[in-house]
């Protein structure tokens, strides 16, 4: 187990080397320079001479990568451009919170009503709960989730006055955009959950345990959810990966310090260190939910051997 | 020895997207008390489904239309889902065909066997549950009951894992085994093992059982009487002896006919040509009037009556009609 | 029939098959197999779940390539030398018929088509007619309609499938066919059409099978000779009514005696040679003899090395060395 | 949620990324800047130079010496004096090369060895900016220039105390207490992404007229979530755009301001099509700014009828704009008959011509509206290539556009601040280099008489704009905001600082 | 039973032809038949179809058949209400947003629609090499596809934006540069599930060529995995579209996919709401459909699902 865990991380790391090369030179390709083009125009040659050595780009492109692997090795992933001397690893963890915080309730608000639903939906299969989780799972996924979040805002925030609307004071603040986000990842979970479901439902041992006098309810809970459960896991790493940085336009409206609004922000203004520091982050956190969902998965399953890995 | 079940007239049927599949159409038979009917027939002739009706397991999109379960003296089919549940597994346990997949993979062996007491038997603790899961492991030949009991089931042999799915439908000393090709997915070998274990907890539980299978030797192994399903009717039951020595259903007989005999060789099988019918659109008379050697134009018209052909030996077929009788002998 | 006036057509020398199952682990399939199929015979196979009895089949028609050991197919060496023609023309000559009836026809492509895959790959047929022609011709002779070839697999029940397997087999004009269980998923009244079907294709066509399968009563029915395998080794090998009448390997016998006969009589007074033990694990396996955890008459010299099959009759050979 | 009248809270739609002064180039960090710390003058309600840390000042009558004698009493919000000397580190700092954020010629180009100090040629003790005593700070000026004092009221003239600067090093101004404040609050918060919370500044010397204990300046991206947070309580002023300005255009809580901001059309002299005059100058005339400002950004910008802002001063009685008059107008006919010239002489019409914009919301609707203007008045096809703001900046600098919405805001109230911007034919600028224009510039600059300065200046705008055509002012920025009722006084310049807190105060 | 009507006569025997012995009582159907058979049945999908089948006539036939063009500006009909004149209302510069609707609808299907094929021919050939040839070959694939994921798409997309002028071409090429990892992951599992299949197996032992066995034996039997994944990519492709329009570096003007006036309608969503509600009902509509559709494909085209 040990071992296996060990191999995955050294595996992780090599494939985070690829990603940061990768994202290194490319980066270096978008257009314009992390600098107000207007403003570095008229600058004089010495002083745009001494802004380039700041930022380390007056050296040639591989020494600006081997400096770059260097420093990130000892753990310095250098300072922003646009926060001026702050590090890159503060701006990105202090942004990490706002983002965390409400991409968990999400996924976790996402998870109970997902699973639920998804469950009811199954068990009544084409009945009204059913109907109406799969319209809900179909609408979740397909109503853009700036307009659920801007209605909400509008009435619940507004209209309700029960929520602050504005801007980022503390948890309170992280409710509505918490729901905002949660509904494609409930649509997703109650969909999966309930195919899933399905499937297990006319599986052998289901039969089995209801031959055996279980009540559907028994049957229900002790031998299809926990092997229903599977595919949810695994969506739920790519889940969490997107709640937490890709919602940038949840986090315009309601003025949300988060990460995703940090990486558009920095892509768009030529950041380089603090690109760098999200992709990093952004990867090696995909990477280890992964392996966390096939820790998760030989927990559940226990049929599943890790040493084998799975088809991924 | 009473009749323990009594099956009258069932008919099932299933609803699928091309139309209704009229898996059991009109079904009779009963179980004694203590005593081993075997059930055979042709794949897809509906005998899990008629075991599946009596246990009020049905798929979803199944339905009994008609017919009565008796057991001990009350109709199965009139009862609710929550009766039906104190039925299941404590009076009337079920095994299925295939080991591998009907076991829970997920939860531990012992755990499995436990819940079935949990559920039956409300008044055991739980270290007596466990207790008796132990026993019920090592009665059904498992060695090394202890060790085994946290194991799952893909940690166990399919014979194993049979053993298991025996051991749960005993935990509460059902009066009916229902056992649905219990050992098709297991070597000749270990199938042997399983057959002498049933009929030795037969006699030490004293329950009725109930064994479908294609295996005529596994059927003249273990059972006292037999019943041969085709084309989702019952068409010949009899004692064991009477089923193979005098069959009286132009199916039964030709089923014999195809097996080959292990102890004389040579000679080509006597197969039956054709195909069993579609359940979907049943033929109007005999089920195997297509595939008949022997079929009148009576046969594809109507559907026989039971007739007495000896003692607890009733079958369906024209051929036993005097009338039949009358013309063979003309003919001849 | 004596051995020295048939003609070998396929000699397997020392088969090994072994898989790689991770973690450095080997499965041994197939564990040092040899033995020769005679022109025109049946070559039947038994054994439990799992001792190899499909990998035997599918190396010896080279479908895996053998971890060591030969094939020779009427004088050819198959391995690698082989030229690409060399091998085309050997698919032709070495058919299969396959277990699952349900997963051995491609459930997208027409029966005519299925049947007409080895046609099409061969060049067998000059024209589209006589292609469809052929098939027709190969569909009436596994006992289907005309009107069944335009129909789509999962329109047929498993027997029928079975004969299209077979027609597609035939459609080659093979002169081997390696049978992996044909008959194990069909119905009682299903798996005599189609043990009939092969007999009659054999006298008609002299083809040889090799036919693997767990019922020994419809091995004993189809076959010659029989070979008996235990955890990837043959353990016996012998005429069929001899190895019925003589058994004598432990194992052999065991499974002889477990066979339920479908005769209540006979069955009601049976006795049989129960194995006890359990089957080991088939990775990792030591240098005893394989059988020696479930063998009732295992002596302490049995764990000491693998018994070698050896003649102990003319044409019976056992693995054993208590009867050796 | 803030209750009313104890905080005042405003909004901004960027992120406060930095307040270190020599890095800190956009509006919300001035503003930020501007609450928190003072310079010698200070902006008052009619946008005039106020003596704030400066008490009295002399000026010598060839007007290139400022003599500023400090207040008594000014304290840092430590406790420590602030003197003349943290003027000199700070305007210093601000003349050096460390000085990242484009504005050291707003120092170099007017004090005395600015430019020489920033290049590296001459030494600190010889630029024109010295500490006389603790209470007097000597500036000399290359040219007599009319509105330094204006400029002392920057956010880069205010003062930073040396001991601490130097010993929070790179965390200097980072965060509230790497900071010292000489301004009417102090921060007692700031987060680039949440905002700056401010808190009255015991020491402040004129802490009397300051009316509000707390205020704050939060980032709100987004414009509905700002009129939301305005609506249930949390904000005391939010800015409107256009869609919303109908519905409020009657309230009372609704006011309008302009800016001193110009978005225009670069030409590139070189591209093909470009460098013809007659198209430049169709293509002016053929935009009807005022459709532009009335229905479609409709939130208070005036038509960019010249290049300098409307408002802006003039001679002192007119505005520049009054007296140079529309130097860009609307004629489609005009349009038509120099658009047909053009195609003459370009030997066919072009099939089409690529505009360039940035990717903000604004500048798209520009764009179309720019597009559909040529397309009706002139047949002209418009493609719009929307880049970046970065990306816009670079191919501009790299010379490879025809043509590009950009705009320039003013630094100070005076035209130069937009005229000597095409002295130095970058490409950026469209790589106008006039003779003519360029003397007109450099006299204006040297010139003491102002009479004669400002009438360089109004010629030079009528050859840039309606004679050379170089660019085509297209609107100067407006806004529209609403401002809670009980709020008075919250005033904003049009220059550089949006919103003034001091003034304001709760009724 | 009425054994009245039964005679000597019939206890003669009868004759069975032996094609009734062998007699298969369902008509004969094909997999796709019988798929559509059951899509049919499927009451929700097939509204979704009709529904997805009139949008896109309307984003073909809607924009040619009015009288004004998606770029003709109207100051005077700046956020114009819905009326007789302008069905949808009008947008920020006056322009019709009947037609623009639709021509954004348009423009969004085609990006999605090219961006699926784009997809489905990369993803379904790198998917398939991948697990065919299995071994290191696959190891360095899946590899390449972690890197992919790995890196920020949006870097990726912004940097092919700025690359190339900002047009309908380029947002597919950008899109469909990461879009296809999804379809390569099923596709490879699909096949590597099928590839040991006996099908297969009999093919190979037919001696039918590597090319043939892909062709005829593994995409065939993809298919349903294909079409599935493709109605999931379709809404996908148009939400990606849409974001990136949201963060400004979409489409340029006067063109608009569903996600610029999406965009442009959320800006000016309290006054104006008529401006976001057409499209957002559109691009709902279309997401519902495909997300329908896919569902009841999926049922219909996978034999296992025989509810
Ligand atoms: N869930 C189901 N949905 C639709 N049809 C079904 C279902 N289960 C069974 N059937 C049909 O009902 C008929 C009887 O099936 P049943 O399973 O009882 O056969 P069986 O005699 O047990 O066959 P086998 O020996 O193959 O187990 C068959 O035609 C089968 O196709
Ligand atoms: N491709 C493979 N990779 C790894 N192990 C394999 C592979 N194919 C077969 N095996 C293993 O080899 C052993 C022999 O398998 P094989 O299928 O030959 O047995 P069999 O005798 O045909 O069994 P059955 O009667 O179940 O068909 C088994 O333990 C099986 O798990
Ligand atoms: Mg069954
Ligand atoms: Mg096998």
């Amino acid at each position: 187990m040990l071992k296996y865990v060990l191999k995955r991380l050294g595996y992780i790391l090599v494939t985070l080397w690829v990603i940061v090369t990768c994202t290194f030179f490319m980066m270096k390709n978008l257009p314009g320079t992390p600098f107000d083009a207007e403003r570095f125009s008229i600058m004089t040659p010495q002083q745009q001479e001494r802004v380039l050595e700041m930022y380390g780009l007056n050296d040639s492109l591989p020494m600006q990568y081997v400096k770059y692997i260097k420093n990130m090795l000892k753990g310095d992933l250098g300072t922003s451009f646009t926060y001026v001397n702050q590090d890159v690893s503060k701006v990105i963890t202090g942004r990490l919170g706002p983002s965390a915080l409400i991409g968990i309730q999400a996924v976790l608000i996402g998870l109970a009503i997902g699973l639920i639903l998804g469950i009811l939906a199954a068990w009544k299969h084409n009945s009204g709960i059913d109907y109406f989780t799969m319209i809900l799972a179909v609408l979740g996924v397909s109503v853009p989730n700036f307009v659920a979040a801007a209605l909400l805002q509008y009435y619940i925030g507004l209209k309700w006055g029960v929520l602050p609307v504005g801007f980022w004071t503390g948890w309170n603040c992280s409710v509505l955009p918490s729901i905002a986000l949660s509904f494609s990842a409930t649509a997703m979970v109650a969909r999966f959950m309930r195919t899933e479901m399905l499937d297990v439902l006319d599986q052998d041992y289901i039969i089995t345990a209801r031959a055996k006098g279980l009540s559907q309810m028994k049957v229900l809970m002790r031998h299809a959810v926990r092997n229903s459960i599977l595919p949810v896991v695994t969506i739920l790493g790519p889940i969490v990966v997107n709640l937490m940085t890709g919602s940038l336009a949840v986090e315009n409206i309601f003025s949300i310090p988060g990460i995703g609004s940090l990486f558009v922000d920095c892509i768009k203004a030529n950041d380089y260190p603090v690109i760098m520091g999200i992709t990093i982050f952004y990867a090696a956190f995909y990477m280890l939910i992964v392996l966390l969902v096939d820790l998760a998965y030989s927990l559940i399953d226990p049929r599943i051997r890790l040493a084998k890995g799975k088809e991924s | 020895m009473g009749k323990i079940l009594e099956v009258k007239n069932l008919t099932i049927h299933i609803k699928t997207h091309k139309g209704v599949v009229q898996a059991v159409r009109g079904v009779d038979f009963y179980l004694n008390e203590q005593e081993t009917l075997a059930v055979v027939g042709e794949s897809g002739s509906g005998k899990s489904i008629t075991m599946k009706g009596v246990m009020g397991i049905l798929p979803k999109n199944g339905k009994v239309v008609d017919g009565t379960v008796m057991f001990q003296g009350n109709d199965l089919t009139k009862y609710t889902e929550r009766q039906m549940q104190q039925v299941r597994g404590s009076e009337i346990a079920m095994i299925f065909q295939d080991p591998m997949t009907s076991l829970n993979p997920t939860m531990k062996v012992g755990k499995q066997i436990e819940e079935m007491l949990k559920e039956h038997c409300k008044e055991m603790s739980k270290a007596d549950r466990k207790a008796r899961a132990i026993e019920l492991l090592s009665l059904v030949g498992i060695s090394n009951p202890e060790a085994r009991y946290d194991q799952y089931p893909h940690q166990l042999s399919g014979g194993m894992r049979q053993r298991v799915v025996i051991a749960i439908a005993l935990a509460c000393d059902p009066k009916v085994l229902i056992a649905d090709e219990p050992t098709t997915a297991l070597d000749v070998t270990i199938q042997a093992q399983i057959l002498d274990l049933m009929r030795d907890l037969q006699k030490k539980i004293k329950t009725s059982i109930i064994i479908i299978t294609h295996n005529l030797g596994v059927v003249a192994n273990i059972a006292d009487r037999v019943a041969v399903m085709y084309g989702g009717k019952l068409v010949e039951t009899g004692d064991v002896a009477d089923i193979f020595h005098n069959p009286c259903h132009e199916y039964t007989k030709g089923l014999l006919r195809s097996i080959p005999k292990a102890h004389e060789k040579g000679g080509e099988l006597q197969a039956i040509p054709g195909t069993p019918p579609d359940l979907m659109d049943p033929p109007v008379g005999c089920p195997f009037a297509a595939r008949c050697q022997e079929t009148m134009i009576v046969c594809q018209k109507f559907m026989p009556d039971y007739t007495e052909c000896g003692k607890n030996h009733k079958s369906a077929c024209w051929m036993l009609d005097e009338m039949a009788q009358e013309v063979k002998a003309d003919e001849k | 029939m004596k051995n020295d006036d048939k003609q070998v057509l396929l000699d397997v020398k020392n088969l090994k098959k072994y898989f790689d199952v991770g973690n450095k682990k080997i499965l041994k399939a197939v564990d040092d197999v040899s033995l020769q199929i005679y022109k025109g015979e049946t070559l039947g196979l038994v054994g439990e779940s799992g001792c190899g009895k499909s990998t035997f089949g599918r190396t010896v028609i080279h479908l895996y390539e053998p971890t060591e050991g030969s094939v020779t197919f009427d004088g050819l060496k198959i391995d690698k030398n082989l030229d690409k023609k060399q091998r085309h023309e050997l698919c032709r000559r070495m058919q299969m018929i396959f277990q699952d009836p349900y997963a051995s026809l491609n459930p997208r492509r027409k029966i005519l088509d299925i049947v007409a895959e080895g046609i099409d790959a061969h060049g067998l047929a000059a024209n589209k007619k006589e292609r469809n022609d052929k098939v027709l011709e190969l569909l009436e002779t596994v006992g289907l309609q005309a009107e069944h070839a335009d129909r789509f697999p999962h329109e047929f029940s498993g027997g029928q499938r079975q004969r299209v397997g077979i027609a597609r087999a035939l459609a080659v004009d093979p002169d081997f066919i390696v049978c992996d269980e044909p008959i194990s998923a069909l119905d009682v009244s299903i798996q005599a059409q189609v043990i009939n079907l092969l007999e009659q294709l054999q006298r008609e066509r002299g083809l040889t099978y090799l036919f693997i399968a767990h019922d020994l009563s419809m091995v004993k029915h189809i076959s010659d000779r029989i070979g008996v395998m235990y955890l990837g080794s043959l353990v016996e090998l012998a005429e069929s009514e001899e190895l019925f009448e003589n058994p004598m390997h432990p194992y052999t016998k065991a499974l002889l005696s477990a066979i339920p006969i479908p005769d209540p009589d006979i069955e009601k007074n049976r006795q049989r040679i129960m194995l006890e033990g359990t089957l080991p694990n088939p990775i990792g396996l030591g240098d005893e003899c394989k059988f020696c955890s479930r063998c009732p008459v295992c002596k302490d010299s049995c764990h000491k090395s693998q018994p070698k099959l050896v003649e102990v009759k003319p044409g019976h050979f056992v693995a054993c060395s208590q009867v050796q | 949620v803030f209750a009313e009248g104890e905080t005042l809270s405003v909004a901004t739609d960027f992120e406060v990324k930095t307040l270190v002064p020599w890095a800190a180039s956009e509006e919300n960090a001035f503003m930020v800047l501007n609450q928190a710390e003072e310079g010698l003058f200070r902006m008052d309600e009619n946008n005039q130079p106020q003596p704030a840390l400066c008490d009295t000042y002399e000026v010598t009558d060839d007007k290139l010496t400022y003599t500023f004698h400090l207040r008594d009493g000014i304290q840092w919000s430590n406790g420590e004096p602030v003197t003349a000397a943290d003027f000199v580190y700070a305007w210093l700092k601000q003349m050096s090369t460390d000085a990242t954020n484009g504005y050291s010629f707003i120092m170099t180009d007017y004090i005395v060895n600015g430019q020489e100090y920033n290049e590296g040629t001459v030494d600190a003790s010889e630029v024109g900016v010295k500490a006389v005593d603790d209470q007097t700070l000597e500036v000399q000026l290359k040219s007599p220039t009319p509105y330094f004092l204006n400029l002392t009221t920057m956010d880069m003239f205010f003062p930073v105390n040396e001991a601490f600067c130097e010993e929070q090093g790179t965390n200097f101004a980072l965060s509230p207490d790497s900071m010292l404040y000489c301004g009417p609050y102090v921060i007692t918060s700031y987060d680039p992404a949440v905002g700056v919370t401010f808190e009255k500044n015991d020491n402040y010397w004129d802490k009397d007229n300051v009316a509000i204990e707390d205020a704050q300046v939060r980032v709100i991206k987004d414009a509905a979530a700002a009129l939301s947070a305005y609506q249930a309580g949390e904000l005391s002023q939010v800015k409107l755009d256009s869609a919303n300005v109908v519905a409020y255009k009657d309230d009372p809580e609704f006011s309008q301001e302009i800016d001193f901001r110009t978005s225009y059309v670069q030409f590139n002299l070189t591209d093909d099509v470009m460098s013809n005059v007659n198209m430049r100058k169709a293509i002016s005339l053929a935009m009807n700014r005022s459709a532009l400002t009335d229905n479609i950004l409709a939130d208070g910008s005036a038509p960019g009828f010249g290049l300098v802002a409307d408002g802006m001063s003039g001679d002192g009685e007119k505005t520049f704009r009054e007296l140079n008059g529309d130097v860009s107008p609307y004629d489609p006919e005009q349009a038509k008959e120099y658009y047909d010239k053009a195609v003459e002489e370009l030997g066919g019409a072009p099939s089409e011509v690529t505009l360039l914009v940035a990717d903000d919301s604004v500048s798209k609707s520009v764009a179309t509206f720019i597009q559909s203007e040529l397309v009706t008045t002139l047949g002209l096809n418009v493609v719009i290539d929307t880049k970046t703001v970065q990306g816009r900046g670079e191919l501009m600098d790299a010379n490879n556009y025809q043509f590009a919405v950009t705009a320039w805001g003013a630094d100070y109230d005076d035209a130069m601040t937009y005229l000597d911007l095409w002295t130095n034919g970058t490409p950026y600028r469209g790589n106008y280099n006039d003779d003519d224009y360029n003397a007109l510039i450099s006299d204006a600059k040297t010139q003491t008489d102002d009479a004669v300065r400002l009438d360089d200046m109004l010629k030079a705008e009528k050859k840039l704009v309606e004679e050379d055509a170089v660019v085509a002012p297209v609107y100067h920025r407006g806004s529209a905001v609403l401002t809670k009722s009980n709020v008075k006084n919250l005033i904003s310049h049009p220059i550089g600082v949006p919103i003034e807190f001091k003034y304001a105060s709760f009724e | 039973m009425d054994k009245s009507k039964i005679d000597r006569s019939m206890y003669q025997k009868a004759k069975v032809e032996a094609s009734e012995k062998e007699h298969i009582a369902a008509p004969a159907s094909t997999m796709l038949a019988d798929a559509w058979i059951r899509l049919k049945k499927n009451k929700a999908a097939v509204v979704a179809l009709f529904i997805l089948v009139a949008i896109i006539l309307l984003a073909i036939f809607a924009p040619i058949f009015s009288k004004y063009s998606f770029r003709d500006t109207d100051y005077n009909n700046v956020y114009g209400l819905p009326s007789a004149a302008h069905i949808f209302g009008a947008d920020q510069f006056g322009r019709d947003l009947w037609v623009r609707t639709w021509m954004g609808t348009r423009i969004s299907l085609m990006i999605a629609l090219v961006a699926a094929i784009l997809d489905l021919v990369v993803g379904v050939l790198y998917g398939a090499v991948s697990a065919l040839f299995g071994g290191k070959v696959d190891a360095v694939m899946q590899r390449i596809i972690e890197v992919l994921v790995g890196i920020p798409s949006l870097i990726i997309v912004i940097l092919f934006l700025m690359a190339f002028p900002a047009g309908v071409g380029t947002i597919i090429a950008a899109l469909s540069i990461t879009g296809w990892v999804n379809m390569a992951r099923l596709v490879r599992a699909e096949i590597l599930k099928l590839k040991n299949q006996e099908f297969v197996l009999a093919s190979q032992v037919l001696g039918t060529s590597k090319f043939n066995i892909i062709m005829k034996d593994l995409i065939p039997n993809t298919v349903s995995v294909i079409v599935i994944n493709v109605m999931f990519t379709i809404p996908s492709a148009i939400f990606t579209e849409a974001f990136l329009s949201f963060i400004g570096i979409g489409l340029a003007e006067p063109q608009a996919s569903l996600g610029v006036l999406i965009n442009g309608g959320y800006q000016v969503l309290r006054m104006y709401p008529h401006v976001l509600v057409f499209p957002a009902i559109v691009i709902v509509l279309i997401m519902v459909c495909f997300s329908i559709l896919g569902d009841g494909l999926r049922d219909a085209l996978d034999p296992q699902m025989r509810k």
